[in-house]
């Protein structure tokens, strides 16, 4: 059998196929990695994104181990000592308005911080994947329906829905993702439905149904992984927003309840004597935060490559 | 391999954006200076949130009271030029009812209503017009009846019967049974509060009212800007003693470091709850700290349907277990001082009582052992996370709940929003271990509001279902009193059985500290929640 | 006029380098028209962009060689320099007609720009330049079609206008790349007889990157053949195609489907076999 | 047109519709009595059920929706049941200073926004990139009430440029747009933080699509220079999407500034709206929420129609 | 086989696009196929000839059922196609496949291409997924690729293996129409040849009949035994290749013919 291995060009750009060159034949001859590996090879080239994975690693380690890694009780202080600073004895973080060690709630922090960040967009995915698929590609009375309802909801700016749902159901961790939840839902939905719109004029969706495809294989064949991947794009940067979010929720006074060692109430309190000579309080968790959310971030720019085959280079 | 932009190009847009930087800084220059220059002497408080509404007797709390008995005032006020430390319990003194007269039986107050004296809408003060305000307030069947009126001064005008202007410059108010705090609950404006509004001002303006304010009081109003500002500018025709001040303007700055910074940067001359960690660094910047002792406590009220705080011994227990000193020195670095009783100490009947309120660990495991919880238990404590008078009731919660591991009691702490919060506890203590509560009155009878089981939630503010006959029945003894002396001796009495049974656990009472520019003179921190700005002046460049 | 010397331009992808070109030498005389053919990936492409600088990604580098137009080298030159170089010297038909105009601004304002910056003309006199440059690529009624946006004109009107654009400055070589592939045949053979025509009239050299000996045969004097990055043959076009010396060459040739080509059905397939050969030879 | 404007001003109704109905039904779940509220922590029982007949809170639900719903089309959105009076006179100047305050910071996202996103994407992964790029993902990753205070920490306190909170001074209520200004400056840059890096991500991204299109690279081999190629051509051709994002920012603008707002004292409707959430206040909450998402609805509408007026292809065909 | 026997049957097609024209004007209408007729033989290639615009792909785009047309008939094996219902369409679908000129855009790039191949055997339940593999297998290598090939993804081929890809999609639910749009207008000569070629061999073994839709006229000379010529959506000629393209009778095949540029030195 002949073998034809040629060169790919898009015609217009002046764009090189990397298979060709020295890989091409690597190819050929070992066996292919998984999709997995590929992924991650990808990602990998992105060195911002590594580098966001490492400290989304560290801060999931430091949430998993925190009864091992924190040297205090988060929420028991000594308040004799409260607002000690950073390099104090004992406490390399100083201490907070409760004179409780600051090291020691960052730590455990990451659980509440995380958590309210990841969960409720990681919820809202699948329900918004259903949404935008149906709304965007079946269309017909319901998608106009869902589409509408969609419009209405999307008419709240997303930090007011937050705040009112948050005010509505009360104080409280689960309270508090729900409302980020319910609120995401227009977002996530609205960005699945865009993506589901453009995919389903795409060429292959069209050969799909040449090929004597359903509906429903469609939807959840050619089309979810086309919308997926954009999806968890976006999703990894709301974790990011909604880390910020649901701080400031709390600062509100709607968000987590005190004395959890949430960043965000951390912020808070100690935003009172952030000018009062004492900014190591609401600077540190601020800065954790910051970090965190920067890191979602640069994470989504690396996920999107990972995600997209064209980059998955053997 | 894309040429760059040229070097004028660079150029070019650089000082552009360096034109545009410096127009925004000479216009916001030229704002910032403006500020300077003013003659008016003008007083500007930063007050922790915006007011309510500017309607004496509907609007509910200290913030806006404060801002309404600059312009309005009630028959009887009181005197708040005298510091706390002279005078730990506020004394009445004449409004505007020159004086008064109380009958045998203690049912029937006749009102002698100042003369010469006229609303800030030029209308007249007279009998009639007292009449007319306290009908708003108390009788149904008046045209100008204001059920949010009534419902917020309820406590003052529950036991009235019958209301007559008889001349033109006496009332009489008739009640059905004797009630010896009336006189200090005509002063209050905890709640509403019954400042007298100008009735053809009423009569024009209706439920408007609030916007066109007209009182008699010391200041008129001027402006409102929500959110923005409240301004008041002296009354000329005051009555008595005319502010020195050409007028005051209050600036809600709802975050405490906003307030702070405020004021270092001389946009306010006075803010309210400063935050506690702030009080010693301006005064080491050379600000004024002025505090007192108003009528204030900052307590728990326990569950009485609770398993565990149905329980004197688990409530004795709790309230031993508190650091009360902690809070107030380390915490609140000294803007509190621990209460020793339930009461106040700006009230007559009160007794301290550091032998159930002082720190004892042993006594109080004791006590738990003797219940039977030597193991502990766990509980709930509800509070705000902000509010009028609460002072940081979170971190305050928390500090509780640490106190209380240390005996075994392991506290889950609630919060809400204050308003919210508001409703909540309304509600009554429900499946809540403890709720929170900061409030007080320069009279005695706050206790009876507090604990009585007249007033039982949701019917009153008696959250935690407090029921105890041989307390009602002394407080009804204090109620009926004929004489001053006699009331204050039972109302003592009542004290000290609250105190016992541990009804409920006062934790701080709050010093009210207010922070002053330095040029600020004549500022008086009475025992009170509220203040007379009349002989406070100010030197912007002092 | 144009001489290319030992030119290599290397590409560094994730997959490691690739060699694009490599040591391509080719010279253009005054008025000579040289078609540059190859296969996709030949480097037929790349070496011309690299002539006109504009290779676009900073992953190219190019390894060496020089760009010699009128002995001045263009990889020497500053970026400002090579911008006056572009337009005066070299002139670009690129492949895409369809999307080689920019669709917010009218086809005058883009002529007249590049008429503008020049020739330091006024407006009024650049508009009539603009004019003059659209009669003189054969646009029917050019004056309407200066008010006209690029989705307003068909595929061959619009690439009148690229070559219109390319030729405003009156530069002495235009680079061709593939002019017509996304054109109709009909449209192709106008385009093509358009490029002709201005060869003769302004005597402008014309490289043709081109993978049709169809093209080649039609309107190249002389003819370098790429693949892979390198050059394998070059010639005068007549003969080239009559008798071409490289066997890959030959095959290519013979691979073009002709019409009424009487041994047609074997034609083909004798080609394809050559050509897997050569492929199969390169791996 | 006329069948088209129609169309919109008719979803525009309906999404006003059902955006009014879902702050009805949300705020029944809201905990708390609003005549609760108003009457204060000593009210009786009985107190509080006189007040709620006179709020017309007794009657049932579906009756209470639908005078609302009567109100509205004769233009009367209530009165406020905490603040007793019309919201109309609550809700508009409130309104108007978080316009103020978020139409500043919208200048401020697109005039450093827009330019940063070009300039980053002329050196796709050069330095410039690469730290524009970051420091703006930075900024709008901190806690805004944290910078907040930063910022006043450092530019009213310590160097005094600024005042701290508040939208005027008060001892010179005739301060004018320079006293407006000077309180804006603070507060908008720390509301700008978020949209502007979206707004800049979005425009390099575009930038960097628009620069590989072939139309560019006719220009420049035409000699046309790079500035005008970048500020002229791509940056036209990129609009769209940069304006339709823009158009999206406004909306999280008037969400998003009630932090700002808590934290600068800066009488808008985001934290008035909050407290009448958490206070119930019915009339009110609608009437904030009506109007941010109809100003939500007609600035993307805005948006739209630009985007649209951009494209030439909606303008009249030259020829056939 | 039967040469005269007519697998395909198209009567008086149309097809008219409502085209916004701008905002508020009323919708603009289209008309892309004016009419048409034509018939296909078993077996045979027929070629749709013409420029862009001329209706040739919204033709074939009818015939396989992915655009409704306004009017007019088209039978297949004497079924009329138009008005089917949807589930009965996608039954036909076995019968009639196509190959797309770019089928690097009509493979989803998120998934391996041996899977895609193999789909439409599962879909129309003509085998288990194993079965469905190795039947695809078997087609890739038939038209030239790789079983290393299935899990790979469309991007890593190249234009003319992406054609293959298609080809071999469209053949595994053995159908005995094809329609080809444009098959080789995206590939390189060498290749297009071998693209040709393998069609030729594989209709040959298959008895398959097609349509092939192009502008080329030397392909269509190559390949086909009849055609037509659209212009404007209406024929302009059709008749055996022979004759078509030998002795033109209309202008526009005419132009076509001089327009093709032989390999040939100039003289």
């Amino acid at each position: 059998m002949n073998t034809v291995v040629e060169v790919s060009s898009t015609p217009g750009q002046v764009s090189v196929d990397p298979r060709f060159g020295a890989s091409s034949r690597k190819a050929k001859a070992g066996r292919r990695p998984s999709r997995l590996i590929l992924g991650l090879r990808a990602f990998g080239r992105d060195k911002m994104a590594v580098a966001a994975a490492a400290v989304l690693i560290i801060v999931v380690a430091a949430a998993a181990l925190a009864p091992v890694l924190s040297p205090y009780d988060p929420v028991v202080g000594d308040s004799a000592r409260r607002l000690e600073g950073i390099g104090s004895e004992g406490h390399p973080l100083g201490l907070d308005g409760q004179g409780r060690d600051i090291l020691s709630r960052l730590i455990w922090g990451a659980r509440y911080s995380l958590t309210v960040a990841i969960v409720p967009v990681l919820a809202v995915l699948p329900i918004a994947l259903l949404i935008g698929l149906f709304a965007g590609y079946v269309q017909g009375r319901v998608g106009g329906v869902l589409m509408r309802v969609l419009d209405v909801l999307f008419a709240f700016p997303l930090v007011l829905l937050a705040i009112a749902l948050a005010a509505v159901l009360g104080a409280g961790l689960g309270n508090v993702m729900l409302a980020i939840g319910i609120s995401l839902v227009p977002y996530m939905a609205r960005v699945a439905y865009t993506s589901t719109v453009q995919e389903s004029s795409r060429e292959y969706v069209e050969a799909a149904r040449a090929g004597g495809a359903r509906t429903g294989e469609i939807l959840l064949k050619e089309l979810l992984p086309n919308v997926v991947s954009p999806l968890l794009v976006y999703a990894t940067t709301l974790c990011g927003l909604m880390v910020v979010l649901a701080a400031g929720l709390s600062f509100l006074g709607v968000g987590i309840v005190p004395p959890t060692p949430d960043w965000g109430i951390m912020t808070a309190d100690g935003s009172s004597v952030l000018l009062e000579g004492r900014a190591h309080v609401a600077t540190i968790p601020g800065l954790a935060i910051l970090v965190v959310a920067l890191a979602f971030n640069l994470l989504g720019d690396g996920l999107r490559d990972a995600l997209d085959p064209r980059k998955q280079t053997t | 391999m894309a040429p760059g932009l040229n070097v004028t190009g660079r150029r070019a847009t650089l000082s552009a954006l360096a034109g545009v930087l410096t127009a925004v800084f000479a216009l916001s220059a030229c704002g910032a200076n403006s500020a300077q220059g003013d003659a008016d002497e003008v007083l500007i408080i930063g007050i922790e949130s915006e007011a309510d509404v500017l309607d004496p007797q509907v609007a509910g709390g200290w913030v806006t009271w404060r801002i309404n008995s600059q312009m309005y005032e009630p028959l009887v006020t009181h005197d708040l030029r005298t510091p706390s430390e002279e005078a730990p319990v506020p004394e009445l003194k004449p409004g505007l009812a020159e004086s008064w007269e109380v009958s045998e039986d203690g049912k029937e107050y006749t009102f002698n209503i100042r003369q010469g004296v006229t609303f800030h809408d030029g209308t007249d003060l007279n009998a009639e017009a007292v009449e007319y305000n306290i009908r708003r307030m108390w009788d149904e069947d008046s045209p100008q009846y204001s059920a949010a009126a009534a419902g917020q001064t309820n406590f003052v005008w529950q036991f009235v019967e019958d209301v007559t202007a008889t001349d033109e410059y006496t009332v009489v108010v008739r009640m059905s049974q004797p009630f010896s705090p009336f006189l200090r609950m005509l002063a209050q404006g905890g709640n509403g509060s019954t400042g007298i509004i100008s009735p053809a001002a009423l009569e024009e303006h209706g439920e408007d009212i609030a916007e066109h304010p007209a009182g008699t009081g010391p200041f008129r109003f001027d402006d409102r800007v929500r959110g923005e500002r409240i301004s008041l500018v002296r009354n000329n025709d005051y009555w008595g003693e005319a502010p020195a001040l050409d007028g005051v303007i209050f600036r809600p700055i709802p975050d405490p470091a906003g307030r702070t910074s405020a004021l270092r940067n001389g946009e306010v001359d006075v803010i309210a709850v400063p935050s506690p960690d702030s009080v010693q660094a301006l005064v080491d910047e050379g600000y004024q700290l002025s505090d007192g002792q108003p009528p204030h406590v900052w307590y728990l009220s326990f569950n009485m349907r609770d398993e565990y705080m149905s329980i004197p011994e688990v409530r004795q227990a709790i309230n031993l277990a508190i650091d009360r000193e902690g809070i107030s020195d380390n915490l609140l670095q000294g803007t509190t001082e621990p209460a020793y009783d339930i009461q106040a100490p700006a009230n007559d009947a009160y007794v301290e009582r550091a032998d159930a309120y002082g720190r004892d660990l042993d006594r109080a495991r004791e006590l738990l052992a003797e219940a039977g919880f030597e193991d502990g238990f766990t509980t709930s404590l509800m509070t705000s996370v902000d509010g009028s008078g609460q002072i940081v009731p979170a971190p305050m919660a928390e500090f509780i709940q640490q106190n209380l591991a240390e005996i075994g009691i392991t506290v889950e702490i609630e919060t809400m929003e204050w308003i919210s919060y508001l409703g909540r506890w309304a509600e009554g203590a429900g499946d809540v271990g403890m709720m929170q509560m900061s409030w007080g009155m320069d009279t005695p009878y706050w206790l009876y509001i507090v604990t009585s089981s007249d007033m039982i939630a949701p019917s009153g503010p008696n959250v935690g279902y407090y029921s105890n006959p041989e307390l009602d029945e002394v407080m009804d003894k204090a109620i009926t009193a004929a004489t001053e002396d006699e009331a204050t001796e039972y109302w003592q009495r009542a004290n000290e059985i609250a105190t016992d049974d541990a009804a409920l656990a006062p934790i701080v009472n709050d010093r009210a500290p207010y922070i002053l520019a330095p040029g600020v003179e004549g500022w008086v921190s009475a025992s009170q929640e509220w203040y007379d700005l009349t002989g406070v002046t100010v030197n912007p460049e002092g | 006029m144009l001489e290319i010397k030992n030119l290599s331009v290397e590409f560094h992808t994730d997959g490691g380098v690739v060699h694009a070109v490599r040591h391509v030498d080719l010279t253009m005389g005054e008025g000579e028209i040289r078609g540059l053919v190859g296969e996709s990936g030949s480097g037929k492409s790349v070496t011309a962009m690299t002539i006109l600088g504009l290779l676009g990604t900073r992953r190219a580098r190019i390894s060496s060689g020089q760009i010699l137009v009128n002995g001045r080298n263009l990889l020497e030159l500053s970026p400002a320099e090579l911008a006056k170089v572009r337009g005066r010297q070299l002139g670009l038909v690129s492949q895409n007609a369809l999307s080689a105009l920019d669709p917010s601004f009218t086809i005058g304002s883009q002529l007249m720009e590049v008429i503008m910056w020049h020739r330091k003309l006024s407006r009024s006199e650049a508009r009539k330049e603009a004019l003059e440059a659209l009669r003189t690529v054969s646009m029917p009624d050019p004056e309407h079609k200066l008010r006209a946006y690029q989705h307003q004109l068909s595929g061959g009107q619009r690439q009148r206008v690229v070559i219109a654009m390319a030729l405003a400055a009156r530069p002495q070589i235009l680079l061709a790349d593939e002019p017509t592939t996304a054109l109709d045949a009909t449209v192709q053979k106008q385009i093509l007889d358009l490029l002709l025509q201005i060869n003769q009239e302004f005597g402008t050299a014309i490289l043709m990157v081109t993978h049709d000996f169809g093209v080649v045969a039609h309107m190249c004097h002389t003819v370098t053949v790429m693949r892979r990055g390198e050059v394998l043959e070059e010639g005068t076009a007549k003969h080239v195609l009559e008798s071409p010396t490289h066997p890959y060459t030959q095959a290519l040739i013979a691979a073009v489907p002709r019409l009424h080509a009487h041994d047609q059905a074997a034609a083909v397939p004798r080609a394809e076999r050559r050509l897997h050969v050569f492929q199969e030879a390169a791996l | 047109m006329i069948a088209m404007i129609g169309r919109r001003v008719m979803s525009t109704l309906m999404v006003l519709f059902g955006v009014s109905l879902v702050i009805f039904l949300l705020l029944q779940l809201v905990p708390g009595d609003p005549a609760r509220t108003i009457l204060g922590a000593g009210a009786t029982e009985d107190a509080v059920a006189a007040v709620r007949a006179e709020l017309g809170l007794d009657q049932p639900l579906p009756v209470q929706f639908l005078g609302y719903l009567q109100g509205l089309i004769t233009g009367d959105l209530g009165r406020s049941l905490t603040i007793n009076q019309p919201v109309t006179e609550i809700i508009i100047p409130r309104f108007q200073n978080t316009m103020v305050l978020s139409a500043a910071a919208l200048v401020i996202c697109v005039v450093v926004g827009i330019p940063l996103g070009i300039l980053a994407a002329r050196r796709q992964y050069g330095i410039f990139d690469r730290i524009a790029m970051f420091t703006s993902l930075a900024g709008a990753s901190v806690p805004v009430y944290w910078l907040g205070l930063m910022l006043i920490g450092v530019f009213a306190l310590n160097l005094g440029w600024f005042p701290t909170s508040g939208m005027s001074n008060p001892r010179n209520p005739e301060g004018g747009f320079g006293d407006l200004l000077s309180h804006l400056v603070l507060p908008a840059f720390a509301a700008a933080l978020v949209p502007l890096a979206v707004i800049a991500r979005m425009t390099r991204s575009v930038m960097v699509d628009t620069m590989e299109q072939d139309y560019i690279r006719t220009l420049r081999a035409a000699g046309v220079p790079e500035r005008s190629i970048i500020w002229k051509h791509c940056l036209r051709n990129a609009m769209p999407p940069i304006v339709t994002v823009v158009g999206l920012q406004i909306g999280y603008l008037l969400g998003g500034v009630i932090f700002v707002e808590v934290v600068f004292s800066w009488p808008g409707l985001g934290y008035q709206l909050y407290t009448a959430i958490t206070q119930n206040d019915m009339p009110l909450v609608q009437a904030g929420v009506l109007f941010i998402a109809l100003v939500f609805v007609l600035v993307n509408l805005l948006a739209d129609t630009t985007v649209g007026l951009l494209d030439p292809r909606t303008r009249r065909k030259v020829t056939a | 086989m039967n040469r005269d026997d007519v697998l395909l049957e198209v009567t008086d097609l149309r097809k008219v696009f409502s085209v916004p024209s701008g905002w508020g004007k009323r919708n603009r209408e289209v008309t892309a196929v004016d009419g048409i007729s034509f018939r296909v033989r078993r077996g045979e290639t027929w070629g749709l000839i013409g420029e862009s615009g001329s209706g040739k792909t919204t033709t074939g785009r009818m015939i396989l059922g992915l655009e409704t047309p306004t009017s007019g008939s088209i039978r297949f094996n004497g079924e009329e196609l138009t008005g089917v219902s949807r589930e009965r369409l996608r039954q036909l679908r076995q019968k009639i496949q196509v190959v797309f000129q770019d089928s690097g855009s009509a493979f989803n790039p998120r998934l391996p291409v041996g899977a895609q191949v193999g789909a439409p055997l599962r879909r129309f339940g003509l085998c288990t997924g194993a079965e469905a593999k190795d039947k695809a297998v078997d087609l890739m290598e038939k038209v030239g690729l790789e079983s290393s090939h299935y899990d790979r993804y469309i991007h890593e081929f190249s234009g003319g293996q992406r054609q293959r890809l298609g080809i071999a999609r469209a053949l595994t639910t053995d159908p005995e129409f094809l329609v080809l749009d444009e098959p080789t207008a995206a590939l390189d000569v060498s290749v297009q040849a071998q693209v040709l070629n393998l069609l030729k061999d594989l209709q040959d073994e298959r008895g398959l009949t097609m349509l092939l839709i192009t502008h080329h006229l030397a392909l269509v000379e190559h390949m086909c035994d009849s055609a037509g010529v659209l212009h404007h959506g209406s024929f302009a000629e059709q008749g055996p290749v022979d004759v078509l393209l030998r002795t033109p009778e209309s202008a526009i095949t005419s132009a076509l013919l001089e327009a093709v540029l032989e390999p040939q030195a100039a003289s």
